[in-house]
């Protein structure tokens, strides 16, 4: 039962691992996904990895990153390029 | 190869794999997004290696807010003139050999760790019962090295007023700058009233559940102070100006409270930071709630920056 | 090879990029990621030697780990003085550069936006 | 019973898994970046449900069974927002190219 989980956490790291690789080559904007891949991906292949070798209270990381993902995208959307210029005056 | 060495393995491809793209990146905006990437990506490493409050602390502070840090950062420096003329060949295969030497010295170091490795881990259980935590790195926290702990909560205070002391004479009192733009996105709007309150209730949880299970002091206060930058960067809140009374109470609270029961201990418990028998958890969560505050008041200021406009009076 | 050792390795590589990118880079917003960087891999270190203390029922040493916890909230600290720091220097003099006797050079600014 | 819970947490877990696949299919096929954000979202969010479906009768207690559906509950809400912002952002980039 724990390979099977362990096998799925090493392939859902590995799905994860070829679409940062694809998206981080891409132009900038398209690297804005790639907090959201770990934002699922990432968390799934930590909640998997977990259950198998049983490290307990790892809900909490989970519901942590899953926050964190959200709060560091939405800041990077704000700086993304394509909003330079546009409306951030007063900012500066 | 067994199954977890092929996880572990791709794992630690792909995280480097993040890394080598966080410091070839051309422009600070990709390499920031892979470092964000990177940092999330790690937190699975530290769960690999059993340290779950480690993972959410280095995933929250160390990746999500220094990430965020640095990219509002590069949004105010705008576009600057080439800052120094770039290394020469020679300076950089001096540099790459340094590295190379010094990541071969770590890997050996790594490699050759006395075995048994020495452990204050039967010590720190020993004297687990007696604080009445379950979770031994609180306990570490926030009573065996609690004097640690208070010097760090004072190091953020210093670095506020660091940061702040940067400001024009003429700003001082006034409000740092806001997190976003102007007209923020509708959508943004939208997440960061659904998302805050929910975000603050799984932060508060996580400090509360801290005493026993991963978690803490440290972690909830990052997840508040995303919660509350979040809802800044959408424009619904302001940062405060940084003469308002209530936030240099916040700011002081937690180093302020720790101290006075460091203080109170000769009196109730015979020595320097010692808490009094019995009572050991509840002074603790006691500790732990202002330092909450603080932290979740300190990191959005850090971040904000030194104040840039006039207090209006 | 076991988790910890992979991770040790691993913490080793991150050490030496940090390194690199410290020298190399000119960008000092680039510096201060490199540096944080470089801390994370030192932070990872900790956490092997705290696996490597694992005794009996517990999996770990919980003394390396606090350490870390306290070390990366300074780090973050230390880094957000170095932006305020850079961000009025910038403003004071137009440019950030760590040497006091460089050139102002006004040529690639703009394709730096 | 405890066989029943375990074929049913393989087989949501092997689904979720599938979609992640699925998932990273779009990312690397889909030609253009909107309909690889859209592939991203929908088919992640599905696996990450999935996964964690499967992964509720291994929780160690109810509390953390309900934190796996919160985690869920929270991850629709920011990526299917993020997602909104994305798009913004990469309309904005055609107009100005």
């Amino acid at each position: 039962m724990n390979d099977a989980l362990l096998a799925a956490a090493g392939i859902t790291l590995l799905t994860v691992g070829a679409g940062l690789a694809r998206v981080l080559s891409g132009r900038e904007v398209d690297g804005l996904m790639a907090v959201q891949l770990l934002g699922t991906g990432g968390i799934a292949a930590l909640l998997l990895a977990a259950s198998a070798t049983g490290v307990a209270g790892v809900e909490n990381v989970a519901l942590g990153l899953a926050l964190l993902a959200s709060f560091a995208s939405v800041a990077f959307v704000n700086a993304s390029p394509t909003r330079r210029g546009s409306d951030r005056d007063e900012n500066r | 190869m067994t199954l977890f060495e092929a996880l572990d393995f791709s794992l630690a491809a792909i995280v480097l794999g993040l890394a080598a793209r966080t410091i070839s990146a051309r422009r600070v905006f990709g390499a920031v997004v892979a470092y964000v990437a990177y940092g999330l990506l790690l937190a699975i490493v530290w769960v690999r290696l059993y340290a779950p409050d480690v993972a959410l602390t280095e995933a929250a502070i160390g990746s999500g807010v220094t990430g965020v840090l640095l990219i509002s950062a590069s949004t105010r420096l705008g576009p600057l003139p080439a800052p120094d003329a770039p290394p020469g060949a020679a300076l950089k295969a001096g540099a790459a050999a340094l590295s190379a030497l010094v990541a071969g010295i770590v890997a050996a170091a790594v490699l050759y760790l006395p075995d048994p490795a020495p452990s204050l881990a039967p010590e720190a259980d020993a004297h687990l019962a007696e604080t009445g935590l379950g979770n031994a790195v609180t306990a570490v926290l926030i009573a065996y090295r609690s004097f640690d702990t208070m010097l760090e909560k004072v190091v953020l205070v210093l670095a506020v007023a660091g940061v702040w002391s940067v400001a024009p004479d003429r700003f001082w009192g006034g409000a740092p700058a806001p997190l976003g733009p102007a007209a923020p996105d509708a959508a943004l709007v939208f997440l960061a009233r659904v998302i805050a309150p929910i975000g603050a209730v799984i932060g508060v949880q996580m400090f509360w559940v801290g005493a026993d299970e991963p978690g803490g002091a440290f972690q909830g206060g990052a997840i508040l102070a995303a919660m509350w930058m979040i809802v800044m960067m959408a424009r619904l809140t302001e940062p405060p100006r940084i003469s308002s009374g209530w936030l240099r109470l916040a700011l002081i609270a937690g180093p302020g409270v720790f101290l006075l029961a460091g203080l109170a201990g000769p009196v109730m418990a015979g020595s320097f930071f010692a808490f009094p028998p019995g009572f050991t958890k509840p002074v603790i969560l006691f500790i732990e709630a202002f330092m909450v505050l603080s932290i979740a008041v300190t990191l959005p200021l850090l971040v904000a920056g030194p104040p840039n406009r006039e207090a209006r009076r | 090879m076991s988790a910890s050792t992979i991770a040790g390795l691993t913490a080793a590589v991150l050490v030496g990029l940090g390194l690199y990118a410290l020298i190399v880079n000119t960008d000092p917003l680039k510096k201060l990621l490199a540096f944080n960087l470089l801390g994370s891999g030192v932070f990872l270190v900790f956490g092997i030697v705290a696996r490597r203390g694992a005794v009996g029922a517990f999996p770990f040493d919980p003394i390396p780990q606090a350490m870390v916890i306290t070390g990366i909230v300074v780090a973050f600290a230390a880094s957000a003085l170095a932006v305020a720091l850079m961000l009025r220097l910038a403003k004071e003099s137009g440019r950030i550069t760590l040497d006091p006797e460089g050139e102002t050079k006004l040529d690639n600014g703009a394709e730096d936006a | 019973m405890s066989v029943v819970l375990d074929l049913f947490t393989v087989l949501a877990v092997g689904l979720g898994v599938f979609f992640f696949l699925a998932g990273t299919v779009a990312l690397l096929r889909f030609p253009d970046s909107l309909s690889r954000l859209h592939g991203l979202t929908k088919a992640d969010n599905l696996g990450l449900g999935l996964v964690v479906l499967g992964l509720i009768p291994r929780a160690a207690s109810p509390l953390a069974a309900l934190k796996l559906i919160v985690l869920w509950a929270l991850v629709q809400l920011g990526s299917a927002t993020v997602a909104q912002m994305i798009g913004g952002a990469l309309r904005r980039r055609e107009e100005i190219e």
